[in-house]
């Protein structure tokens, strides 16, 4: 069943690949779209397969390549993060029929596409060091090439592209660099192998290789300091591909994490939990902060993806502190939170990213400061938009709450605890995931309130249109599994005890009960409903609709002008806009954030009394970029310049050279 | 703070025991169902006044008249207004921004006119910014006499409009 | 989810919902006497909300949706955390529902629709009053979760219902360092949000100055009336869970009649008391500056990271 | 007294010293914030009335009376003198602002728990127990002292360490006669301080500490 799956999957993937490389533009764009959803139907249906089932599927095909084969291991590790990217690739791949309709339908992007998916869903299907590799790399190519498909009107696109290849190739190197350590060491390939082996590892090289696998897959996960690459890349990107690397792609850093620390190397000291989670507590807080004062909606989205990740760290940081000090069911607890925080983040970033496509290409900006109005303009983008604002905000009733109230009681019942570093680092955890939660909170108010309530702030916004019917389709599909996920989350407690039996190193037991109604879990007296929270919700409100019956006794006045305390017309720039709803909170983070603030203020040319314009600019760059990586990179520039030096053209010194080569080589190896 | 807390003890209660105008009197402006009775909320617009009726109307609230105890409110928006009081001469910059708030308050709803140049311009009539008096642009329920009327006036007045 | 349980929760939403204007009228009152002035009835609030809607409804253009449905979730979701939190007994159906962190994210969905129906409108004082309202919600956030942390880490449980049995079984808690701490950070994270002074003015009429009244500048008739009362409800249901987390003496663990009146009748005599001291306290101080608000939940934060660190070492 | 009781009389006195240096960060005013020193003075007295009471140790219950007068009454009395001979600028100047003080305490507060953790867990009294209190209020004052402007907070925030070591002190030692040398040299040290303040204020103020000018201050 799995085996067949994931062999759909295979051919579907090539057939849409195929298909974007034969049909003409037209029908290009839908047979590709077709054929990708069909693979990711597939691969969430091998996913859905092993995590409901108790078996882990595996097959090897010993001599793909010239030196080694690839052997796929499809475990409930796996399964779960392949599901997250079923569930965002396959809503994704109907939506991009219609956005790339009349945007990147060229064949490259329709190449690049399929394999994108297929490869993101192939990634932890991997069970052999070649072959996690193998996949990784195609995702990484991939992904840049799509990365770059509009590279053609957009000058940021080829410097997002810049950034983005060289981060990815140096995360690249520390993945290679950590798996050769531990596939040397075990003297085979195979996960299977590597794990027998990793067990005669010194502690000193298994935390380097721990290291070296968090500095890989933290960088595609797109943790501070790793990040650079984030807020750049994905808002360039076609928007049903940001919305596949922001919910799906980004995970599998958390997964080659998980999967090597506290899998393959059998979990770790306590200091390896503290690591990750410090890095997840600093990029929860970094990435809403800088959402929060985006202006720019993909680029906020992008942004909050850093939180997520951030947040879905301090999970898995939590039950790598947590296991070490023997209290496993925590760890559980926690492992938890942190994988249906990725099923969920994969859902509503999903269907943002989507929706922020369908505003750009109604629009053609995704600047806030020029949106607005556009609810009944878009209705079905606004209602969808307003859930997955809602479920990322993780207010309840829906899916976000359910994972941050998990990772809220795994932190919280860390107490009492015999180990120090414990009993510091949970209170600062509890705080920084409360107000990261509040900040997301005022980040998508803002970035709701601000497109799709009041008046449109520009032109373009006011002369918007609702996306076509397969952009819809795509919309409402992930709004439906945000629903899904809200009301019944019950429905992964088993998925999840399966995961949490995979991840040896780490996890043990069933992290959460349930009766089908009642969440409860292992070791902690606490429980929730959210379909009892979403039931009463509504059974209150109709009860005071039922009991109000407003315009009952008065017919309801409509279209009046709104309440401007007397002024005599209202227009669009009297309006908060996004930049000034932002500003309170600025100020409150100024000692963090450093914003570079310019007033202008033009005089009336007759008296310097009378103001005629005055304006604002902020801008806040981003501290990391600004004092580490240009830092390195003018460093590096330095080093290039003189390497140039070197080579001048001229043939006679690349003689030389090769006479000089020729003569340390045979000294050296005499 | 123990200043404070000394002068209140001190001090106590300065409201006017007595209450002002003869016993309660039944709501004269909408009749027996009066949906007003007893909770009325007043915004107040400044058509063009001289701050007279202004600072009258500030100690109507004030601590020594006391009209809350009556039921009545200021309100800072017409939208959650029952009562709009208008003072001064309508001038010519006010008149819209009038209307508009009229028009922004829901009904049912009375206009209070609040003094002579509310009710017919006073001192200002025809005065050069002067556009006319509340009654040329609004339906005026009530009007209150006086330059300025006294906090008495006022107080009465508002009594009849919550009828207590 | 028994039956008994359900009656006690919807008792407890018509009981709060009754009780909270004439507690918001007895807080008004106080504050005249303090003034010199003798103020309105107590039943005032209720004869405000009465009228309001029996009133008519505006509604402006630009607005959409959400304008409309802000009201009802806001009182919604302040309705439904006063069915969850124990007032009167213990044995509410909702306790096992939803825990602490329910509730505090429950009214923040309020917070957030009314924000977002501030915004609505497109008026500049609407969009000031979100903006601002969302900031303070967001800063009050830490403040919340980690008293909370203070208060399971000593029970084991954030479910009220735990925390509420276990203070009844040990007295002796309530006196404790991490206690009272814990109660110092809710009560200026209860002024903050709750929009009384010294964060907000309820009574102001000052655009400039306003938070919560900002936002709702747009809605009248009825759409008031569910907001003031939801406003009313949540001071009710902030000052309750003070109350029954604190000093839970009074409530009821079973579900008998008798039991449930005596309940009420002693979460009344607290929220009274509670009520009364943040009347009083009002008329001495001034409302600080937006941007001092920070500072003041900062230091409650600091109140609250207290309590945990207290709670866990010293206990 | 029975031991439950002591120990919560005990934390909460320990408490409130760690609670008013708290606030000694958060106010402005300068009066109020010497005032809240004050306070603390009072509840450091009350550690070791509470400790001597628990005890039957007279010797301590006197310290505590001593205590009390010294840290609640003279020194800040002698502050607020201090404070009112300076010029109009009653308010705080800080280098980092208050928020950020606030959280740099608390973080402060945690490195005491967590470095004597340790200690902690050798004996499990409730002095013992409470020792982290005591480093954690010796931390802050030096915050205080950083990060403050004026001289006068400063000297609040030598009074606040060493509030923090005397009450480490009360907790950690029994030995009696320690305590009480140490405290009172570290008292008049800290008056000395005090005066030069003042006499210092009083010169920029008025040209000089002559005598014959005070003297017109008089009349």
């Amino acid at each position: 069943m799995v085996g067949a799956a994931l062999a759909v999957a295979a051919v579907a993937a090539a057939a849409a690949m195929i298909a974007g490389a034969v049909l003409p533009a037209r029908s290009r764009v839908v047979w590709v779209g077709v054929c990708t959803a069909l693979c990711a139907t597939a691969g969430g249906a091998a996913a859905t397969a092993v995590l409901t089932g108790s078996s882990t599927f595996q097959a090897n095909f010993p001599n793909l390549f010239p030196l080694g084969g690839v052997r796929i291991e499809f475990d409930a590790l796996s399964a779960i993060f392949s599901l997250a990217t079923a569930i965002v690739a396959v809503p994704a791949a109907i939506y991009g029929i219609g956005y790339s309709a009349h945007g990147p339908s060229s064949r490259t992007v329709q190449i690049a596409w399929p394999l994108l998916v297929w490869s993101v869903m192939m990634v932890p299907a991997a069970g052999s060091v070649t072959g996690l590799i193998a996949f990784w790399e195609l995702m990484a190519l991939s992904s840049l090439v799509l990365v770059l498909a509009e590279h053609h009107h957009n000058v940021e696109a080829r410097s997002a592209a810049q950034w983005y290849a060289a981060m990815t190739h140096l995360s690249l190197l520390a993945i290679v660099l950590a798996l050769v350590v531990l596939a040397h060491q075990a003297g085979g390939d195979s996960f299977t192998a590597v794990r027998a082996g990793a067990g005669d590892l010194s502690p000193a090289t298994a935390s380097v290789v721990f290291l070296l696998s968090l500095v890989g897959f933290g960088a595609k996960a797109g943790v501070v300091p790793l990040h650079v690459w984030l807020p750049r890349a994905h808002p360039e990107a076609p928007s049903h591909v940001s919305a596949m690397m922001s919910g799906a792609m980004v995970a599998l850093g958390v997964y080659g994490l998980v999967r090597v620390g506290w899998d393959l190397l059998g979990g770790g000291p306590t200091w390896w939990g503290a690591v990750v989670l410090a890095i997840g507590l600093a990029s929860a807080m970094f990435g809403i902060l800088h959402a929060l004062l985006s202006s720019d909606l993909k680029r906020l989205l992008a942004y909050s993806t850093t939180e997520n990740m951030g947040l879905v760290f301090i999970g898995v940081g939590a039950a790598g502190m947590f296991a070490p000090s023997g209290n496993r069911s925590l760890a559980s607890v926690a492992l938890a939170a942190s994988m249906l925080l990725v099923i969920n983040h994969a859902a509503f970033k999903g269907l943002l990213f989507l929706g922020a496509g369908s505003i750009l290409s109604a629009t053609g900006t995704r600047d806030l400061d020029r949106l607005g109005g556009l609810a009944r303009r878009m209705p079905v983008t606004a209602a969808t938009f307003a859930i997955g604002s809602l479920a990322i905000a993780a207010l309840p009733p829906l899916n976000g709450f359910v994972s941050e109230w998990l990772l809220l009681q795994s932190l919280v019942h860390s107490l009492p605890s015999n180990a120090a570093v414990v009993a510091v680092a949970m209170p600062v955890a509890v705080a920084v995931v409360a107000l990261t939660g509040g900040l997301a909170a005022a980040t998508f108010v803002k970035a709701f309130g601000t497109t799709f309530l009041a008046m449109p702030r520009s032109v373009e916004a006011g002369q918007a249109h609702e996306s076509p019917r397969t952009m819809q389709v795509g919309l409402v599909a992930l709004s439906g599994v945000c629903v899904a996920l809200a009301l019944a989350p019950t429905a992964l407690t088993s998925p999840l005890r399966r995961v949490s039996a995979a991840v040896g190193g780490l996890a043990d037991g069933a992290p959460i009960r349930t009766n089908g109604v009642y969440l409860q879990l292992s070791g902690i007296q606490a429980g929730l409903s959210p379909l009892l929270l979403a039931t009463g919700l509504a059974v209150l409100m109709i009860a005071v609709l039922a009991v109000v019956r407003r315009g009952r006794l008065h017919r309801t006045v409509r279209d009046i002008p709104a309440w401007g305390c007397g002024r005599t017309v209202q227009t669009a720039r009297m309006e908060y806009t996004a930049t000034s709803f932002a500003e309170p909170l600025q100020r409150v983070f100024d000692d963090v954030l450093h914003p570079e603030i310019d007033i202008d203020v033009d005089h009336h040319v007759e008296s310097r009394h009378y103001v005629q314009a005055i304006r604002y600019r902020m801008k806040i760059r981003d501290g990391f970029e600004h004092r580490l990586y240009l830092p390195l990179l003018a460093v590096a520039r330095r080093w290039g310049d003189g390497a140039r030096r070197i080579q001048n053209g001229s043939i006679h010194r690349y003689l030389a050279y090769s006479l000089i080569t020729l003569i340390t080589v045979l000294v050296v190896s005499r | 703070m123990l200043k404070l807390l000394r002068k209140i003890v001190r001090i106590g209660r300065v409201t006017e025991t007595v209450p002002l105008g003869a016993g309660p009197r039944p709501s004269l402006l909408l009749g027996a169902a009066d949906p007003l009775r007893g909770s009325v909320q007043i915004r107040q617009v400044d058509a063009g006044s001289c701050n007279g009726c202004e600072a009258e109307f500030a100690a109507a609230f004030g601590p020594v008249y006391d009209v809350e105890r009556f039921g009545v409110r200021l309100v800072a928006s017409p939208r959650h207004a029952d009562a709009l009081v208008v003072t001064g001469p309508v001038t010519r910059n006010m008149a819209v921004p009038l209307l508009t708030t009229f028009e922004a308050t829901p009904g049912p709803k009375l206009v209070i006119a609040l003094g002579d140049c509310a009710r017919d311009c006073g001192v200002f009539a025809g005065g050069h910014g002067v556009a006319g008096s509340v009654a040329d642009f609004l339906p005026v329920d009530l009007e209150i006499p006086g330059c300025p009327p006294t906090p008495d006036d006022i107080v009465v007045a508002l009594r009849r409009v919550a009828g207590r | 989810m028994s039956p008994t349980g359900i009656a006690v929760a919807v008792l407890q939403v018509i009981l709060t919902i009754a009780v909270a204007p004439l507690l918001v009228g007895m807080m008004r009152v106080i504050r005249a006497r303090l003034e010199g002035r003798v103020g309105a009835p107590i039943r005032q609030p209720w004869r405000d909300l009465r009228k309001l809607l029996r009133k008519q409804r505006m509604v402006s253009q630009n607005t959409g949706v959400v304008f409309s449905i802000a009201p009802l979730v806001l009182l919604a979701s302040a309705a439904l955390v006063a069915g969850i939190v124990p007032f009167l007994s213990t044995t509410s159906a909702l306790d096992q529902v939803g825990d602490l962190f329910a509730i505090v994210y429950l009214l923040l969905l309020g917070t957030v629709f009314l924000s977002l129906a501030g915004l609505d409108a497109g008026t500049a004082f609407g969009g000031m009053g979100s903006s601002r309202e969302m900031t303070i919600a967001a800063i009050a956030e830490p403040t919340l979760l980690v008293a909370i942390f203070a208060l399971s880490v000593s029970t084991g449980s954030s479910n009220l219902g735990a925390i509420v049995a276990d203070t009844l079984a040990n007295p002796s808690k309530a006196a404790s360092p991490a206690s009272m701490l814990a109660f110092s950070a809710l009560a200026v994270v209860t002024i903050a949000e709750t929009g009384r002074i010294p964060v907000d003015n309820p009574s102001t009429h000052l655009e400039l100055t306003m938070i919560h009244e900002a936002m709702i500048l747009e809605y009248s008739g009825p759409d008031l009336a569910l907001v003031e009362l939801a406003a009313h409800l949540r001071l009710v249901v902030f000052l309750g869970l003070l109350a029954n987390l604190f000093f839970p003496w009074g409530i009821a663990t079973t579900a008998q009649p008798l039991h449930l009146l005596a309940a009420a009748g002693a979460v009344t005599v607290k929220l009274i008391v509670l009520a009364a001291v943040i009347a009083a306290a009002e008329v001495f101080i001034a409302k600080v500056r937006l941007f001092r608000v920070p500072e003041l939940l900062a230091a409650s934060f600091v109140l609250a990271f207290l309590a945990v660190t207290v709670s866990f070492f010293l206990v | 007294m029975s031991t439950t009781r002591f120990v919560q009389l005990l934390d909460l006195a320990a408490g409130l010293v760690l609670v008013t240096s708290f606030a000694a960060l958060w106010l402005r005013r300068l009066v109020t914030v010497t005032w809240v020193i004050a306070l603390q003075g009072v509840a450091l007295a009350a550690v070791a009335l509470v400790i001597g009471a628990y005890e039957h140790e007279t010797e301590l219950v006197l310290i505590a009376l001593m205590v009390g007068v010294l840290r609640g009454v003279v020194l800040p009395g002698l502050i607020l003198r201090a404070v009112r001979a300076g010029d109009e600028h009653r308010e705080v100047e800080s280098l980092i602002n208050v928020p950020a003080a606030l959280l740099a305490a608390s973080g402060l507060t945690l490195v005491a728990y967590a470095t004597t953790r340790d200690v902690v867990a050798l004996s499990s009294t409730p002095q013992v127990r409470a020792l982290p209190l005591g480093i954690a209020v010796m931390l802050i004052g030096m915050l205080l002292i950083v990060t403050r402007r004026k001289a006068v907070l400063q000297i609040m925030g030598v009074l606040m360490l060493d509030n923090g070591i005397a009450l480490v002190m009360f907790l950690g030692t029994s030995g009696v006669p320690l305590a009480v040398e140490l405290g009172i040299a570290s008292d008049v040290l800290l008056a000395m301080f005090i005066l030069q303040v003042l006499t210092t204020r009083i010169r920029t103020k008025f040209g000089g500490t002559d005598l014959d000018q005070l003297r017109e201050l008089r009349d």
